[in-house]
C-alpha cells in the first residue's frame, strides 16, 4: 500500500494504536484475566455435523450438565467461540463448517468428536467424507464412536486448561 | 397371514396383469411382478386400482455384466389391511447405457423423493418426474454415480 | 430445487430464506423457504448433509461387518436398525433364533423406542422454546440407557443382535433395575410431562390445529410411523407382519384422529406407554434356554463355549467372518421408532452383499416438510419440525 | 479534607448519585450479573441440573456472567461488509442509553436521608413512559442496519409487538394516574401508604405486568429474538462487546419497568424504613425480577400472531376495564 503523505510524518496511527492494544492485552497481567474469562465461557455454536450430535445433546442434559463449566450451546456464529464437530464431515457440510468458522470472531476453538472426525472411523472408505483437519484447525480430539458425554465434558475442561495456559 | 389369502391375491393379480407382465412368488408374503418399461405405468395403474396405495422403496440394482439396471418398486397398502401384509415388487429392466426410465409419480406421489434419490445415487433418469435434480450429493457432482458397480471406493 | 426457486425470482414481495445447516433449529439439514410477510409460500427441504454412503459401503463389507454399519444411520435407534438387517440376513440364511433371543431382541428394541421418542420430545420442546422440556426427557432417557447398557455394554451403539441370536444374556438383578426405571419413567410421563408441557396452554396454542396432515394425504405421500398413525391410519409393522417376539405379546396400536402436531406428540406418548407394557410382559414371561442358534453354538471353540455357559456372553465364532448366505433376494421390514424400516438385500452368494437397500423412516417422512410447512407461519416451522421427529443422519444414511 | 467533602458532596448529589450508583448504572450491572446467574441457576434447579458452577466453585458460579462479559470484551468486533457501519455500531450504544433514561424521573425512595430522584417534575409518569418507548426504535434500527434477513425479520417482529404492548401498557399506567389523581410518581407512591394500587385495581396491574413481560421479551413472549427460527433476531449479526451491550438491553429494560411497576402498584418504598426506604423498594424489585425470569423455565413461547392477539384482545380490553374501574372508584369516593 502506498504511504500517504500525512502518514510519512506521523507514522500509521492505526497500526500504532493496534500495536499498543495488542501489547496491553497480550504482554500485561490483562492476558491472564482474558484467558480466565474465555476459558470459562466456551459457547459452542449450533452446528450439528453428524450423529454424535445425540451425545452432544446429552452432554448438556441434566445427568452430565456441561453448563457447570460455563459451556452453553448458543445460536449463531457471531456470538460464539467454539465449534464442536460431531462426527463425520460430508463434503457438503465441510463447506458449511468452514464458512461458520470464518464467521466467528477471534479467538475461536474447535473440538472434534468421534472416530469419524479423527480418521473417518467406520466409514473409512466412504466417498462423501472429508477429514476434519483438512477443513478447520482442531484443538481437542475426542475418540469414541460415539464418545460418551463424560468424555465430551472432559474435552471442554481440557480446552479450558489449554486456554488458561495461554494456548 | 395365511397362505390362502396370498394365493387369492396372487390369482387375482395374475388374471389382471397377464400377458403384459409375469407374476411370481418370492416367499410367503412377497410377490414379484416383472414387466417392461413401456408397460410399467399401465401395470402400476392396475395395481393402484386393486388397492396398492403407496410405494415403500425404489431400489435400483446395477448389473454391468448384463448391461442392465433393474428397478424395483416395493409396493404395499395402508388402506387395505389384507394387502398391507404383502409387499409386492414391481420390477423393470432398463438399458444401462441410456438409463432412462418412466416415472411413476403420477400413479403414486410417494415415489417422488425415492426416485429423486435413485437419480442422484444411481443416475437413472426418470421421465415425467417433476424434479430430476440432485438431492443428496453436492449439486456440482460430476463423477460416476456412486451406487454404480464401476464406482470403486478404494482405488 | 434451483429451478423451482428461480421461477419466482422476479417476485419482489417475497424474501428467500436459507435455513441451515448452521441454524439453531435446522439440525444437520438445510431448508430453502420463501417468506411472504409471516407465511412460508414455499418450503423445500434440502437433505444430504450427513450422507455417508452406507449403501455403497455395505457392498464392500462382509455380512457380519454390516451390523455396526447400519446402526450408524440412527444411533439413537440402533437396536431397531440392527434387527431389520439381522432379520433380512436370517431370512437369507434360513435360520430362526431361539425364543429367549427373540424376547431379548424385542426388549432392547422397545427400550430403544422409548429413548428415541424421549429424544424427539426434547427436540420438540426446545424448538418451541421450552428449555425445561428439553432437559427433562433427556434426563429421563438416562435410566433407560443405563438398562440398555446393562444388557449390551454400550450406551447407544449396541451391535447386540447377530445372525442366529444375541451376543449376551441378561445380567443378574436386571429385572429389579428395569422395573424401577420403568416405574420412574411412567410416573414422569403421566404426571410431570403433562403438567409442564402437554397441558400447558402455550403448548396447546402452538401445536393444536397446526400442520394438519389429513388421512388421505398421509397415505398418498407414503408417510410412516407415528406421523402416519396420528392421521388415523392404524398401520404398525409389529401387528401387520409380526417379527421377533411380537406375535406373543399383547399391545395396542397407538393412533390419533386429528393429524395435527399435538396428535403426533400424543401418539408418541401412547407408544411409550405401550412399550412399557411390552417390556413388563417380556420381563415376566422371558423363556429359559439358549440365546444363540444351535448351529452356531457348535462352531465356537471350547474356551469360548465355557465362557458362554458361565457368563452368558457369546463370543462370535470364526465362521462369521466368512459367512456366505445363499444367493437370493430378500425384503425385511420392521417398525423402528420413527416408522417402517425396510431392508432390500440382493445376495449372489458372495462374501459381501451385491446390493443393500435401506429405506429409513425419516427419508420417507421428508416430504412432510414441504407439504406441512408451505403455507404455514414462520413460527410454525420449528413446531412442525419438532413434531415430525425427523432425524437427518437416518434420512441421509 | 475539604476536597474529600467536595467529592462526597458531588457524588451524593441526587443528579449524580441516581444515574451513576443507585438505582443507576452500577446497581444495574450488579443486578444483571446476579439476575442472569439466578435465571440460569433457577432454570437448572427446575431442570434437575446444577447450572454454572466451576467458574467460582465456592460461590456457586456467581461470576459466570463476568466471564462471559470478559470474553465479549476481548473478542473481535465484526461489522459485516454490507451493513451500515455507523448505525450498526452506534445503535446498541444509543439503545443502552435510551433504556437507562427513564431512571432520571423514576423515584427510588431514599438512602442515607437523600431523596433519590434526579429530576422531580409533576409529569414524571408521562416522562418515564415516553422515554421508555425509545428503546424498541433502536432495536428496529439495529436489525435494519445489520442487512441480514433474519435480523430484518426480527426487527419487523419487534415493530409488530411494540404497537400491541405499548397501548395497554400506557393505558394501564394512566389508569393508576387517574386513580391517584396525579401524574407525579412520588405522589402516587405516597398515596399508597395505606393500601397498594394492586389491591384497588388488579386489572391494571395484570395488564401492565404482562405488557412489561412482552416488551422485554421474557417467556412466553420471547418472540423478537426467538432463536429456533430467527437465530438471534435483530441481534444476529452482533458480535463481541456489541452483543454484550444488546444482550443487556432487555434485562435493563426489565429492571427499569420493574422499578416503575413497584412504584405504581406495589406501594414503592412503603412500608418505610427511616432513611433507608430504598431497601424496601429494591427487595420488591428483586422479587418481581426473579419471578419474570422464572417464567423461562415454565413456558414455551407464543406465536407472533397469538401474541399480537393477546395484546389487542385481552390486554387492551383489560386496560380499558381498568380505566373504567379507576373512574368509577374516583366517582364513588368523590
Amino acid at each position: 500500500m502506498r504511504v500517504k503523505e500525512e502518514q510519512s510524518l506521523t507514522g500509521n496511527i492505526y497500526n500504532f494504536v493496534r500495536k499498543i492494544v495488542l501489547w496491553i492485552i497480550f504482554k500485561t497481567p490483562l492476558k491472564r484475566l482474558r484467558n480466565w474469562g474465555i476459558s470459562y465461557s466456551l459457547w459452542p455454536v449450533h452446528l450439528t455435523t453428524a450423529c454424535c450430535g445425540c451425545e452432544f445433546g446429552a452432554s448438556s442434559a441434566p445427568r452430565f450438565d456441561a453448563e457447570r463449566t460455563g459451556y452453553l450451546p448458543f445460536v449463531g456464529p457471531r456470538q460464539t467461540n467454539l465449534i464442536v464437530i460431531e462426527g463425520s464431515l460430508s463434503k457438503k457440510m465441510a463447506n458449511a463448517v468452514r464458512l461458520t468458522y470464518e464467521q466467528m470472531p477471534n479467538p475461536k476453538y474447535v473440538i472434534a468428536l468421534g472416530a469419524c472426525a479423527i480418521d473417518l472411523g467406520i466409514f473409512y472408505d466412504s466417498y462423501n467424507l472429508v477429514r476434519v483437519d483438512e477443513v478447520v484447525p482442531v484443538d481437542v480430539y475426542v475418540p469414541g464412536c460415539p464418545p460418551r458425554p463424560e468424555a465430551i465434558i472432559r474435552s471442554v475442561v481440557m480446552l479450558q486448561r489449554k486456554i488458561r495456559r495461554g494456548g | 397371514m395365511n397362505i390362502d389369502e396370498v394365493s387369492r391375491v396372487f390369482k387375482d393379480l395374475k388374471s389382471m396383469i397377464e400377458p403384459e407382465a409375469q407374476i411370481s412368488i418370492l416367499s410367503s408374503n412377497r410377490l414379484i411382478i416383472t414387466t417392461s418399461t413401456d408397460k410399467l405405468e399401465l401395470i402400476a395403474n392396475l395395481l393402484k386400482n386393486y388397492g396398492f396405495d403407496h410405494v415403500k422403496s425404489v431400489t435400483a440394482i446395477d448389473y454391468p455384466m448384463k448391461n442392465i439396471i433393474e428397478i424395483s418398486y416395493l409396493i404395499s397398502s395402508f388402506n387395505n389391511l389384507n394387502l398391507s401384509k404383502i409387499i409386492l415388487t414391481l420390477k423393470t429392466l432398463i438399458d444401462r447405457n441410456k438409463s432412462i426410465s418412466k416415472s411413476l409419480y403420477k400413479v403414486w406421489p410417494s415415489v417422488e423423493f425415492l426416485e429423486r434419490e435413485t437419480y442422484d445415487l444411481m443416475g437413472v433418469f426418470f421421465e415425467e418426474h417433476p424434479e430430476n435434480t440432485s438431492l443428496i450429493l453436492p449439486e456440482d457432482y460430476k463423477d460416476i454415480r456412486p451406487l454404480r458397480k464401476d464406482f470403486k471406493l478404494i482405488k | 430445487m434451483k429451478t423451482s426457486l428461480s421461477k419466482q425470482q422476479d417476485n419482489r414481495k417475497e424474501i428467500e430464506l436459507f435455513i441451515g445447516p448452521q441454524h439453531p433449529a435446522s439440525g444437520h439439514m438445510r431448508f430453502i423457504g420463501r417468506v411472504d410477510g409471516d407465511i412460508f409460500t414455499n418450503f423445500i427441504p434440502d437433505p444430504g448433509w450427513v450422507h455417508r454412503g452406507i449403501e455403497k459401503i455395505a457392498e464392500n463389507r462382509k455380512w457380519i461387518q454390516i451390523i455396526p454399519l447400519v446402526e450408524r444411520a440412527a444411533i439413537l435407534d440402533a437396536a431397531n436398525m440392527n434387527i431389520g438387517y439381522v432379520i433380512a440376513l436370517e431370512k437369507l440364511l434360513d435360520i430362526e433364533p431361539p425364543p429367549r433371543a427373540q424376547y431379548l431382541r424385542t426388549l432392547l428394541c422397545e427400550i430403544n423406542r422409548i429413548t428415541s421418542h424421549l429424544y424427539g420430545f426434547g427436540i420438540a420442546g426446545i424448538m418451541i422454546g421450552s428449555s425445561t422440556f428439553y432437559m427433562w426427557p433427556f434426563a429421563d432417557r438416562e435410566p433407560l440407557i443405563d438398562i440398555a447398557q446393562l444388557i449390551t455394554g454400550a450406551r447407544l451403539t449396541y451391535s447386540y443382535m447377530i445372525p442366529g441370536g444375541v451376543r449376551r444374556d441378561l445380567p443378574q438383578g436386571f429385572k429389579e433395575k428395569a422395573l424401577k426405571a420403568l416405574k420412574y419413567i411412567e410416573r414422569r410421563l403421566n404426571n410431570d410431562y403433562f403438567r409442564i408441557f402437554f397441558d400447558n396452554p402455550v403448548t396447546k396454542a402452538r401445536y393444536q390445529e397446526v400442520g394438519v396432515l389429513k388421512r388421505d394425504d398421509a397415505i398418498r405421500l407414503g408417510i410412516v410411523g407415528p406421523n402416519l398413525r396420528a392421521s388415523n391410519v392404524k398401520y404398525d409393522v409389529r401387528k401387520v407382519e409380526p417379527y421377533a417376539a411380537y406375535p406373543e405379546l399383547e399391545f395396542d396400536i397407538a393412533y390419533e384422529k386429528e393429524g395435527d402436531c399435538y396428535a403426533r406428540l400424543l401418539v408418541r406418548v401412547e407408544e411409550i406407554r405401550q412399550s412399557i407394557k411390552i417390556i413388563r410382559q417380556i420381563l415376566d414371561a422371558l423363556p429359559q434356554g439358549p440365546i444363540i442358534h444351535k448351529k452356531y453354538e457348535k462352531l465356537v471353540s471350547l474356551r469360548k463355549l465355557e465362557e458362554y455357559q458361565k457368563t452368558g456372553i457369546f463370543g462370535l465364532p470364526a465362521i462369521f467372518t466368512v459367512l456366505r448366505p445363499p444367493a437370493g433376494e430378500v425384503i425385511s421390514r420392521v417398525e423402528a421408532a420413527r416408522g417402517e424400516l425396510i431392508f432390500h438385500i440382493i445376495s449372489t452368494g458372495e462374501l459381501r452383499p451385491y446390493r443393500l437397500r435401506m429405506v429409513t423412516p425419516s427419508f420417507r417422512n421428508i416430504v412432510l416438510f414441504r407439504e406441512l410447512i408451505s403455507g404455514a407461519r414462520v413460527m410454525d416451522f420449528p413446531a412442525i419440525y419438532g413434531s415430525i421427529d425427523y432425524f437427518p443422519p437416518e434420512s441421509d444414511r | 479534607m475539604e476536597i474529600v467533602d467536595l467529592i462526597l458532596n458531588i457524588l451524593l448529589h441526587p443528579s449524580i448519585f441516581v444515574p451513576l450508583i443507585f438505582p443507576g448504572f452500577i446497581t444495574i450491572l450488579i443486578i444483571i450479573i446476579l439476575l442472569i446467574w439466578a435465571e440460569r441457576k433457577v432454570a437448572a434447579k427446575i431442570q434437575m441440573r446444577i447450572g454454572p458452577l466451576y467458574v467460582t466453585r465456592r460461590f456457586g458460579g456467581i461470576l459466570q456472567l463476568l466471564a462471559d462479559l470478559l470474553r465479549y470484551m476481548f473478542a473481535e468486533v465484526i461489522t459485516s461488509k454490507d451493513s451500515d457501519k455507523f448505525i450498526f455500531i452506534a445503535s446498541p450504544i444509543v439503545a443502552l442509553t435510551a433504556t437507562l433514561l427513564p431512571l432520571a424521573v423514576i423515584p427510588a425512595g431514599s438512602l442515607l436521608g437523600i431523596e433519590l430522584i434526579a429530576l422531580r417534575t409533576n409529569i414524571s409518569l408521562l416522562a418515564a413512559l415516553a422515554l421508555s418507548s425509545l428503546t424498541p426504535i433502536f432495536i428496529i434500527i439495529m436489525g435494519w442496519a445489520s442487512n441480514n434477513k433474519f435480523a430484518l425479520m426480527g426487527s419487523l417482529r419487534e415493530g409488530h409487538l411494540m404497537i400491541s404492548y405499548e397501548v395497554p401498557l400506557y393505558l394501564s399506567a394512566l389508569s393508576v394516574a387517574i386513580l391517584h389523581g396525579s401524574l407525579d410518581i412520588v405522589d402516587i407512591v405516597n398515596n399508597q401508604q395505606r393500601v397498594w394500587t394492586v389491591l384497588i385495581n388488579p386489572f391494571a396491574a395484570f395488564s401492565f405486568f404482562i405488557s412489561v413481560i412482552m416488551s422485554t421479551s421474557r417467556f412466553p413472549f420471547e418472540i423478537t429474538e426467538s432463536d429456533s427460527e430467527l437465530v438471534a433476531g435483530p441481534y444476529t449479526e452482533y458480535s463481541s462487546i456489541l452483543y454484550g451491550l444488546v444482550m443487556g438491553v432487555p434485562y435493563m429494560r426489565l429492571y427499569v419497568f420493574t422499578l416503575l411497576f413497584v412504584d405504581l402498584f406495589l406501594g414503592g418504598w412503603y412500608p418505610l424504613i427511616d432513611g433507608f426506604s430504598s431497601i424496601t423498594l429494591i427487595i420488591k424489585v428483586l422479587i418481581i425480577l426473579l419471578f419474570s425470569v422464572f417464567l423461562r423455565s415454565v413456558y414455551p413461547r407464543y406465536r407472533l400472531d397469538q401474541a399480537i392477539r393477546i395484546g389487542w384482545h385481552i390486554l387492551f380490553t383489560l386496560s380499558l376495564i381498568s380505566i373504567t374501574l379507576s373512574l368509577l372508584i374516583i366517582g364513588w369516593v368523590m
